[in-house]
């Protein structure tokens, strides 16, 4: 069968897990293999990476660019070698290939539009992701662009913005206890920019007992759930990696079989990105998790009851949890 | 009677070098036995095979007529030898009294270091040697040359052991520093410990020693008392290499 | 100035690094307008602190033994890890005494993560630094493994408690009943030191001197706590009190300060950093100093652990990157010296308070991350160099 | 065993890791069934190692003088960013020559990164540890700044050619001419050396050693060249014969191999490493000679920036994360100590090798990447300890 | 005619302790003067401000007539001053040629160091001290303690300075070697090279010296002309540390 090798550009987020999964069920049905490699956000190895997968033989590949433009060059050597390259959730600047992705620019205006729907004027506070990860930079966009009128109307005032190092948890813990301190509470709401973050966000609100203030996030970690269920987190925003993964996989197989990324069903060429390249993708919608929709998950199987319920005082539960 | 130390062939070579080749020498109790010999003849290496920091490539140690293989300074220190390396072995960072009691350290009842006390004996045993010598209380690091050998023979006297060694202790010692310690070692012989002895100052050699071992190239060359040999016989084993009248 | 200093024996070379710190402290009272000296930031600094102060008291005895761990980060992220998994997905938080559990289970994990380092450093006598990067890249990896990536939460409620958020603390009363505690054990100190002194009628620091130092201590003791009160429990509204976590760093501090200057194996230590050569020739067992060091460090590691994921009230495989650069810092600018033989817990601390500063402050200047970089650099940079330059000066 | 081998003069510390490295080779062969050991994947490892290899080129000089350098990282993303900047932002990439001048430019932005450490270090006595780890901060936010976090591309055509992409190699006559020269180079200098040292009839390695030494060496050099050339370039499909990357490499590292055995200056930095103070002693200008290791080290990253930029053809702030740790391994794998004076240029470029032949391994046999880091760390133990067991069974 | 060196009130404190406290002496071409005193009487100290190693605190120092300031040993050693210090200043990981070139390396046309030559002179200078030491490529590291020595001595004698300095030259070699040392100074000596020689080997002293200047505590207890004195007039003014006839 023909061999897929898919190049993660850092496996240590908890979300990717399942991608894999769904990936390589859908190639197993396809009746293609699985190969990858992680670049622990590393420009350098991925393309390290790219190289090898292309040394071991692969026939198509999907990569999760760590940089839109870093990677061009293996998506070059991908090219010399006659390889059809899948970006996969993150856009590759490249008009060869097909971009498959829930767009991380929507997932920020989601996580913007769930928080403001909640309290739409108020101090806010930005909690982006690592400042070494162009993706938070998207995200960061999205979310400005949903609330930049309501800041310019002055209804929303932005009291703090941060990166995190690393996405880690308790650097945004840190972040937030300061700005809290800053502005000495006076915090109306937090943009953060994925559930581990959020976690941070949630710990530093809850030792100043304001649990309850508006927070965001995404990936739909099974914490971040049981956090929405709790209503310490007002919305993770859901991109069913299984949905994005069996896609990906169905598409890779097609490639691998000579289709050309244009005819690929559900293709639209897209050119809004920064080079205004007309590039083939097929978007998928992200679904925003809150309070009211948490059985989706649930149903689908993502999370269990019991997981995403837990300790939730039967008072204040949500209805997915009745 | 039986000696308290015996060695027998002892050999120790350092990739081609030969640095002690066969040496057998013997030390009784109340006896100062002195190690002569050239730069470099394997007088240092030599005592750090007995006292435990080489293993010897060949021949065996009696200690007391037992045999014994030493595999750190640790155990020769546990058979009751005690070594002044020509190297000193200082703990620069440390003062004069932390060093002295390095490794046998003295507790409060709560086993926490009396430093106290020990400061108090450290400077007891010092002043024997170099009454000018007040401010123990300093690094060794700071210490001047003769003082950091005045911490480590203090070291090597203050715990009664029952076999001395010492490499060179006079070397950096100035003149009345070197009869202190001269009396001490007649003291401690008194006492019928034995003592190794090195040094390349005849007159320091004659006054303390009943015996000599001229060493060269590793090798032993002759073992002589003091009694019949007079310092150009010595002297002349030494740079020579050769027996007395070797070569009538 | 020097000589009213030295005769009061107050070490320069601390004395010198407070004086940098109160500098820097006064500087970002202005740059914030006083926010930086309120109760409520000071409080969230000690927390803040607590990690890498408390990991920093352990690299000080293994640099001084001329070692080094580069995977203090990663130990963090497996012990925690550990943690979270015994009470998330073993026993369940809910069960009772499941957190003692986890804690103990932690500690174990964390020293037999240092007893594997301290075997192949002591006993197979590999560089310290090659066979701590790997411990760095294989235990964060194993965090990884653990729960397969997954965040683990939410912990048992009297776990998050010792992480010092809401009532994670000692309260008024029992802090200023700590305090006194604190200040007696001082004053009776200094009393027995002078005690013993006279007993071997030894050269002693006069009188003044040592009522003077201890004052302050004891001034700085009060004021500290004085301070923690003052700052209100969001929860309860009464006064926060000392956090749990700043206890947990006072008991491992004062521990570990008197095994460094008062015990057997502390004087070996020291001893060996200056010259392991001297010490193996003295007789001390050097390896099993090395291997207890790098244990003494993973046990550290997990009580770092410990604070740290009761902070955030989740275990995830993330947590404790770049640990190992704060922590080695600490200790450098608490005057260790790579040279081996010389270093202080106190000067540590001090250290990791002065880091912690530096990153508190920034954020609540609300500087953007890049400059913030740059800026604690330089201040890094100045900060050491008056401490040296003013010792050089000593010197002359 | 041992006897011939030090007959021949072949130093066993270095003999005995390129034996932990075949070792290594071989089983990865066997798990990849051969897919390891094809041309094209050696010709991609061989470019891969190059950044590292580089770098740790300047380390092992920091090192034997007893210094450290934690920011080469952010010194290749700095420097990368400023060349970028000029190609991209400030001349435009079709600018004639802008890519020779970034090139300059990027190397003086270096060296002046590492003046400035240097300054602290030598003229300010500061920790070399300290002042790195604030150079480690400051750096990388520094490099944020220039583009403000943005990705500048593309580069200059010309320029992407260095990294050893699409016509990026030397193509096969010029690989065998070059490995030609070597050889007739290599065999020169043995000959030299034997005049020199007869003429003061001193002791001499029997010819037949030195004959096998040479010997080994070009075999060693012609096999590479091979293996280069029989692997054909996507874009001609002739041999790609030497990479550029490789070329730079092979410049620096028999430049700074000369330098440190064969020069004054490299003699002084042994000196200085072995015994700071004899060195300051015998009237070595000491603090020069600190200041300038550091400045290399600095022009050292900004030729790794150089080549890490063409491959990526873009600027990104973000490159050479966790380089320093990389590089710092490869040195103290190739035999560098942290005691000082002791080290050599050819060890550090194979432990350089070595640590790349794990990740690019590893890739190949599919593993995931937690495990691989786990697996990566027991390779690394495992390899040393080969290594310093060997020779530990020699010193007997 | 104008001493080669001389020093006056020189003074050189560390914290409380006065190591050197107003010495004043000279020293002329082809003399050579023997700095005697008990252990940390100053002596080291004194010779290290004298080659750039400490500021002197107090007092000035003249070389031919001239007062200088040496900031760096590299300043003195330029000024023709060459010292073998009690450390002996050894980089022990560089072998006997390497370390007797230090800083003064001989290179090729190439200036690339030429180590054969280094090693051939080296080898000939180490074999008039020491002709048993021949091994002199290994690492200082792995020699005896008299080797060592050696090889700082060799150092210092190879590259003929107009002052030579030496700081307990024979404390480790062994009586041939001690003789062949001093049968060099005394060539020095004639070649109108003048020498501080520091000593605590009475015969040694009376060999070589001219004069002596004993020390006690850091001050100049008197300078004698070797002729006018006996060894116990010496032995008495360092262990007293009184003139002679003081109590008289
Ligand atoms: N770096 C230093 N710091 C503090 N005190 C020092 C330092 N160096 C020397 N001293 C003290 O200064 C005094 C003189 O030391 P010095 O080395 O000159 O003595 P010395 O005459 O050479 O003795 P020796 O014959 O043992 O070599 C000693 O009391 C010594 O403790
Ligand atoms: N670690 C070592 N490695 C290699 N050779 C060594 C080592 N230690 C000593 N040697 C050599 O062994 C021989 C004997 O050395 P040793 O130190 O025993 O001489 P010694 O009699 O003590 O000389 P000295 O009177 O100068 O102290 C010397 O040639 C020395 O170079
Ligand atoms: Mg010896
Ligand atoms: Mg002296």
């Amino acid at each position: 069968g023909e061999l897929v090798g898919v190049s993660w550009s850092n496996f240590q987020e908890e979300r990717w897990k399942r991608d894999q999964l769904a990936i390589q069920q859908a190639l197993r049905a396809a009746g293609a293999r699985y190969i990858s490699a992680d670049a622990q956000g590393s420009n350098e190895k991925q393309l390290a990476d790219v190289e090898a997968l292309i040394t071991k033989g692969a026939t198509v590949l999907i990569i999760l660019a760590q940089d839109a433009n870093a990677v061009l060059p293996a998506v070059n050597r991908a090219k010399e070698a006659g390889i059809p390259v899948l970006a996969y959730d993150r856009l590759i600047e490249d008009a060869g290939v097909l971009y498959l992705t829930f767009d991380n620019v929507e997932v920020g205006r989601m996580q913007a539009r769930a928080v403001q729907a909640v309290k739409p004027r108020g101090n806010y506070v930005f909690i982006k992701g690592s400042p070494t990860d162009p993706n938070a930079n998207f995200l960061a966009g999205g979310q400005r662009e949903v609330l930049k009128p309501a800041i310019d109307k002055g209804d929303i005032r932005i009291v703090g913005e941060q990166y995190t190092e690393g996405w880690s948890p308790e650097v945004a813990q840190k972040n937030m206890e300061q700005i809290l301190t800053r502005n000495n509470n006076k915090v109306d709401a937090v943009v953060a920019s994925n559930d581990g973050t959020a976690g941070g966000v949630v710990a530093a609100l809850r030792a100043q007992n304001m649990v309850g203030v508006p927070v965001s996030g995404q990936d739909g970690d099974i914490a971040a759930l049981n956090r929405v269920a709790k209503g310490e987190q007002t919305v993770t925003v859901w991109k069913d990696a299984r949905e994005l993964g069996k896609a990906a996989g169905a598409f890779a197989a097609q490639l691998a079989k000579g289709k050309k990324p244009a005819d690929i069903p559900g293709a639209r060429t897209w050119n809004a990105g920064p080079h205004k390249l007309a590039i083939s993708s097929v978007f998928l919608k992200p679904v925003a998790i809150t309070r009211d929709n948490l059985k989706l998950v649930i149903d689908a199987g993502w999370a269990t009851k019991e997981q995403v319920c837990y300790g939730v005082p039967a008072a204040t539960a949500p209805p997915a949890c009745k | 009677m039986t000696p308290l130390v015996e060695t027998r062939n002892l050999t120790k070579h350092f990739g081609g070098i030969h640095a002690v080749e066969r040496v057998s020498c013997t030390l009784h109790a109340g006896e100062v036995v002195g190690l002569l010999g050239h730069n470099g003849a394997g007088k240092s290496t030599f005592i750090k095979v007995l006292s435990g920091v080489y293993p010897a490539d060949e021949g065996e140690i009696l200690v007391k007529g037992e045999p014994r293989e030493f595999d750190s300074p640790a155990e020769a220190r546990e058979a009751g030898i005690e070594t002044i390396y020509q190297s000193l072995a200082l703990a620069e960072n440390l003062d004069a009294p932390a060093n002295l009691f390095l490794g046998r350290e003295l507790l409060t009842p709560w086993r926490t270091l009396d430093s106290d006390r020990m400061e108090h004996e450290a400077a007891k045993v010092i002043s024997r040697i170099n009454p000018n010598f007040t401010d123990i209380g300093k690094p060794v690091r700071d210490m001047s040359g003769g003082q950091r050998q005045t911490v480590a023979i203090a070291r090597a006297l203050y715990f009664n052991a029952r076999i001395l060694i010492m490499d060179e202790p006079c070397a950096a010692l100035g003149p009345g520093e070197t009869r202190m310690v001269q009396d001490t070692i007649r003291r401690l012989k008194d006492e019928g410990i034995g003592i190794f002895l090195i040094s390349h100052d005849m007159a320091d050699v004659f006054e303390v020693c009943d015996r000599v071992t001229v060493m060269k190239n590793g090798a032993v060359v002759d073992t002589v008392n003091v009694a019949d040999v007079t310092e150009e016989d010595v002297l002349a084993m030494i740079i020579l290499g050769e027996k007395r009248g070797g070569r009538a | 100035m020097r000589h009213w200093l030295e005769k009061a024996g107050f070490d320069p070379r601390f004395t010198s690094l407070v004086l940098a710190l109160a500098l820097i402290w006064a500087a970002l009272a202005l740059a914030t307008d006083g926010l930086f000296l309120t109760p409520r930031n000071l409080y969230n600094l000690s927390i803040q602190t607590c990690v890498t102060a408390i990991m920093a008291c352990g690299m000080v005895y293994l640099i001084v033994a001329r070692q080094i761990d580069l995977s203090v980060g990663s130990q963090i992220a497996f012990t925690g890890m550990v943690i979270a998994f015994v009470q998330v997905t073993w026993l369940g938080p809910q069960a009772p005494f499941a957190w003692l559990l986890s804690i103990a289970l932690g500690l174990a994990a964390g020293m037999a993560l240092g007893a594997f380092q301290g075997f192949w450093t002591a006993y197979r006598g590999l560089p310290a630094f090659l066979v701590t990067l790997a411990g760095f890249l294989m235990f964060r990896g194993a965090a990884f493994l653990v729960a397969d990536g997954q965040t683990l939460a939410p912990l048992a409620d009297a776990y998050q408690r010792i992480g010092g958020g809401v009532h994670g603390s000692l309260g008024p009363t029992g802090s200023w009943v700590l305090g006194g505690i604190a200040c007696a054990w001082i004053v009776a100190q200094a009393l027995y030191a002078r005690r013993s002194r006279k007993r071997y009628d030894a050269a002693m620091a006069p009188a003044w001197a040592d009522a003077l130092k201890a004052l302050v201590t004891c001034a700085a003791v009060l004021a500290f706590v004085a301070v923690m009160c003052a700052y209100p429990d969001p929860g309860s509204g009464t006064g926060k009190g000392i956090g749990f976590p700043v206890l947990i760093l006072a008991a491992v501090a004062i521990v570990l300060a008197v095994v460094a200057t008062r015990t057997r194996f502390g004087r070996h230590v020291f001893a060996y950093g200056g010259n392991p050569e001297a010490a193996f020739l003295s007789g001390l067992r050097t390896r099993r100093v090395v291997m207890s060091l790098f244990i003494l460090m993973g046990a550290l590691s997990a009580l770092a652990a410990v604070i740290t994921t009761s902070r955030l009230n989740s275990g995830t495989h993330s947590i404790g990157q770049m640990a190992e650069l704060y922590v080695i810092a600490a200790t450098v600018i608490g005057g260790t010296s790579f040279a081996g033989g010389i270093g202080t817990i106190p000067g540590a601390i001090v250290g990791a308070l002065l880091i912690q500063t530096l990153d508190n402050g920034m954020v609540l200047m609300d500087v953007s991350s890049a400059k913030r970089q740059i800026f604690i650099g330089l201040i890094l940079i100045a900060a050491v160099w008056l401490d040296t330059f003013y010792n050089r000066r000593l010197a002359r």
